[in-house]
């Protein structure tokens, strides 16, 4: 149901019933390393390009999905997924070997929210009983087609974000009364803003904007108050995206606790990670989010969140040519389904 | 960059200047002690290598530049191979970008990168993606600044 | 023969931290400050200025990029003298090829024996 | 692993291929290192001595220059030197210098000069062994043409 300018309410609450995440050698190393269900020790995935690489990540994860749920892939009905490689080749082959009636999405690191926001709302109008949405990206396979060679040795700025490895997916199916899983209410679908910032190693500062606009246009929506969520988690800001997000939600006049808003991209890695100024990618909010936040919901620890992937719209090209950078941002808010009705 | 500015509207303008105050500052003294630190160490190495060609080889002061730019692009063949020049280019930045070590671990990498689309599309047609610029440039400015020469030479003002 | 080395590494290092400015102050791309450095490094040549900086530095200014376009200018002047105007296209990479040559022939080797590690 | 056996494989062959002609002498080993001013020689017995020790003294009177050596031949005759490092700058003029200075002064002979540290690690080698006697005037004198063919070369 449509609520406000650009918002949806999901009455039916459609439910986020299982998911899968997978991850490289870097992940490994990192802060979540538990809440992931598949890691890989070498980043090539046994594959003999990275771009194949990105594909068994992805596939790996609808897989691990689908036996937590004990379904079969011919009881999915659609699949809503994307990446940032290459006309999204990675995902579409995998959908290929998947053999699953698939959208594929295209909004950078805002993926994962876009297509959870579209999967939501098809599975609400019984469009479907169950839809896998996700999104995957892959550290060398995105520095070669946006940045250097992975062997260049090139000075990253520490603006600069660290692109994720890995791929989270999940399952949302019509709601089970009762049951104790995560249920997705609400979506607010973002605006294309560009600050007329251009610089490629800042994509932090780029996407700040972007997420604010859509937070902001939330809880106009929503006619809600922050205090509504326990958290607020954007997708891969990094600390100078988040840092400016913030000050941006302050002066507009909304409350929001400053530990209550977190970002995937800082939650992901140790701080002695030479991640620069955070993680980044289509994995990086699809990772955390179907991994670590929502065995954190499971646990108890958030009632109701807000999740925001924000995405850079940017090609290889469009900056070389001197284009500035215009980003969007999807929110979703999950919910613990409410037990013993 | 200022006709960047005059571009933008007011709303951008303000927005950029609010992005400032977060953005995380290039260490700039640092990474110029960095860069001179590794950057001077490579040339001592390049020096080191060329008194060894001098010494051992037939090879005067005047011509012993080939052989140890060919010498110091093989090291940083094997350093980027073993992938140990990206991280050195992330400590050092334009300390071992700027020797001609830099210079081939651009072609280098593009070379290794590129290798699973296959040794003629990707190898071959990717090699120079990064370093093609620096060979345009140094070859068009050479061409320029000789051809002045030469013509003043001929028409006797030099 | 010490000091060689002494004024290698301090010449080298200062081209280098001249690199790092551009990279950090003026915020070029590593591809716009080498091409700016061999520009540099041709106008040099061209005023004379950067042969005794060779004499003095030794690999100190011949490992730097800029003494690539000091090389190409030398090529090309070289046969100049000898040949003319056309000289300055023909003699242009005389000098230089070593560099070039040397990195398009290990770039392969390298492309046949090791894989990128990310 | 077998990415390192193959490399380990060409790196051995580079080094089999250029390693060949190394050969190790005395005190030529220290000739970059340390002023070793020799005396200078003349491949041509009883002919010149004199006339060179002269030649040296004269170059090692430029006060930029601190290690000099002389090499007369046939035909003949080689000057190389080292100039002092913050002289280095202006090698060009010191070399025009020197040559006027020579012309000059020696009006008859043909004079080959150098600063270049090849030429004069070659120079001081076959003076030394012109000296300890494994090089006769002919061969010497030989030796003395290729060196000079060596500062023709990289003009």
């Amino acid at each position: 149901m449509l609520k406000g300018h650009q918002s949806w309410v999901f009455n039916n609450r459609p439910m986020i019933s299982a998911t899968g995440v997978s991850g490289g050698p870097f992940e490994a190393n990192g802060n979540l390393a538990n809440d992931f269900d598949i890691l890989h020790e070498d980043l090539w995935m046994g594959m003999d390009s990275y771009e194949k690489a990105q594909r068994v990540l992805l596939e790996e994860a609808v897989r691990t999905t689908l036996a937590k749920a004990k379904m079969e892939k011919e009881q999915i009905e659609f699949l809503f997924a994307g990446d940032l490689i290459n006309q999204i080749t990675p995902t579409s082959f995998a959908a290929r070997t998947m053999q699953i009636p698939y959208f594929g999405l295209f909004g950078a690191c805002s993926t994962s929210m876009e297509g959870l926001a579209l999967a939501s709302f098809v599975v609400n109008y019984q469009g479907a009983r169950n839809v896998l949405t996700g999104a995957s990206s892959h550290n060398a396979a995105t520095e070669k087609q946006f940045r250097y060679p992975t062997e260049y040795g090139g000075q990253k700025p520490p603006t600069a974000q660290w692109t994720v490895t890995g791929a989270g997916v999940g399952l949302i199916t019509q709601n089970v009364p009762g049951e104790h899983q995560p249920v997705t209410t609400s979506a607010t679908i973002g605006r294309v803003i560009d600050m007329g910032l251009s610089d490629p190693f800042n994509m932090g500062g780029a996407m700040a904007p972007a997420a604010a606009d859509t937070i902001m246009a939330h809880f106009r929506d929503m006619e809600l108050d922050p205090s509504h969520y326990d958290l607020i988690l954007t997708g891969d800001l990094g600390r100078i995206g988040q840092d400016t997000t913030f000050e941006l939600l302050i002066k507009s006049g909304l409350k929001i606790e400053r530990k209550l808003f977190q970002d995937c991209g800082l939650l992901l890695y140790k701080d002695d990670q030479p991640v620069q100024a955070g993680g980044s990618g289509a994995g990086c909010s699809a990772t955390v989010l179907y991994g670590h936040i929502l065995n954190q919901m499971k646990k108890g620890l958030y009632k109701r969140i807000l999740v925001v992937a924000t995405g850079a719209l940017l090609s290889p090209l469009s900056f070389q040519q001197k284009e500035s950078i215009p980003c969007i941002a999807h929110a979703v808010a999950i919910e613990m389904n409410e037990e013993g009705r | 960059m200022a006709s960047k500015q005059k571009n933008m509207t007011p709303q951008q303008q303000k927005y950029q200047q609010l992005q400032q105050k977060h953005e995380l500052k290039r260490p700039v003294l640092k990474n110029c002690i960095k860069a001179f630190w590794v950057g001077g160490l490579i040339c001592v190495v390049g020096q080191a290598i060329s008194y060894f060609y001098i010494y051992f080889f037939h090879f005067t002061e005047q011509n012993v530049g080939n052989p140890t730019v060919a010498t110091m692009v093989f090291l940083s063949m094997l350093l980027t191979g073993f992938g140990v020049y990206d991280r050195l280019g992330q400590f050092a930045g334009a300390g071992s970008a700027v020797p001609v070590t830099g210079f081939g671990n651009a072609v280098i990498s593009a070379a290794i990168e590129h290798r699973t689309e296959g040794f003629v599309l990707g190898v071959g047609g990717n090699m120079f993606k990064l370093a093609g610029s620096v060979i345009l440039f140094g070859v068009f400015s050479a061409f320029v600044v000789a051809l002045i020469k030469t013509l003043l030479g001929m028409w006797g003002v030099l | 023969m010490l000091a060689m080395f002494f004024w290698a590494f301090v010449v080298g290092g200062l081209i280098c931290v001249i690199g790092q400015l551009l990279f950090d102050v003026a915020k070029l791309t590593p591809g716009h400050t080498l091409s700016l450095l061999v520009v540099a490094g041709a106008i040099l040549d061209g005023f004379g200025l950067y042969e005794p900086l060779v004499d003095f530095a030794g690999a100190g200014a011949t490992i730097p990029i800029t003494s690539f376009g000091n090389s190409l200018v030398h090529g090309a002047m070289q046969d100049a003298e000898k040949h003319g105007l056309i000289g300055v296209l023909t003699g242009m990479f005389q000098v230089t090829s070593s560099g070039i040559s040397a990195a398009i022939i290990f770039g392969f080797i390298g492309a046949l024996i090791f894989k990128p590690k990310g | 692993m077998v990415y390192i056996i193959r490399l380990m494989v060409i790196a051995s062959m580079i080094l089999m291929s250029s390693c060949n002609q190394v050969q190790t002498e005395r005190d030529s080993q220290m000739a970059l290192m340390k002023t070793t001013n020799p005396n200078p020689i003349v491949t041509e017995k009883n002919n010149g001595q004199d006339k060179v020790e002269d030649i040296e003294k004269k170059v090692s009177g430029f006060n930029e220059i601190y290690d000099v050596a002389v090499v007369k031949g046939k035909e003949a005759t080689l000057v190389v030197y080292k100039v002092k490092h913050m002289q280095r700058f202006n090698m060009k003029k010191i070399e025009k210098d020197l040559n006027k200075t020579l012309e000059e002064n020696y009006p008859k002979e043909n004079f080959t000069v150098s600063s270049d540290y090849k030429i004069f690690l070659e120079a001081v080698r076959l003076i030394e062994k012109k000296k300890d006697g494994s090089y006769s005037d002919k061969q010497a004198d030989k030796r003395l043409n290729e060196i000079l063919k060596m500062t023709s070369d990289m003009k």
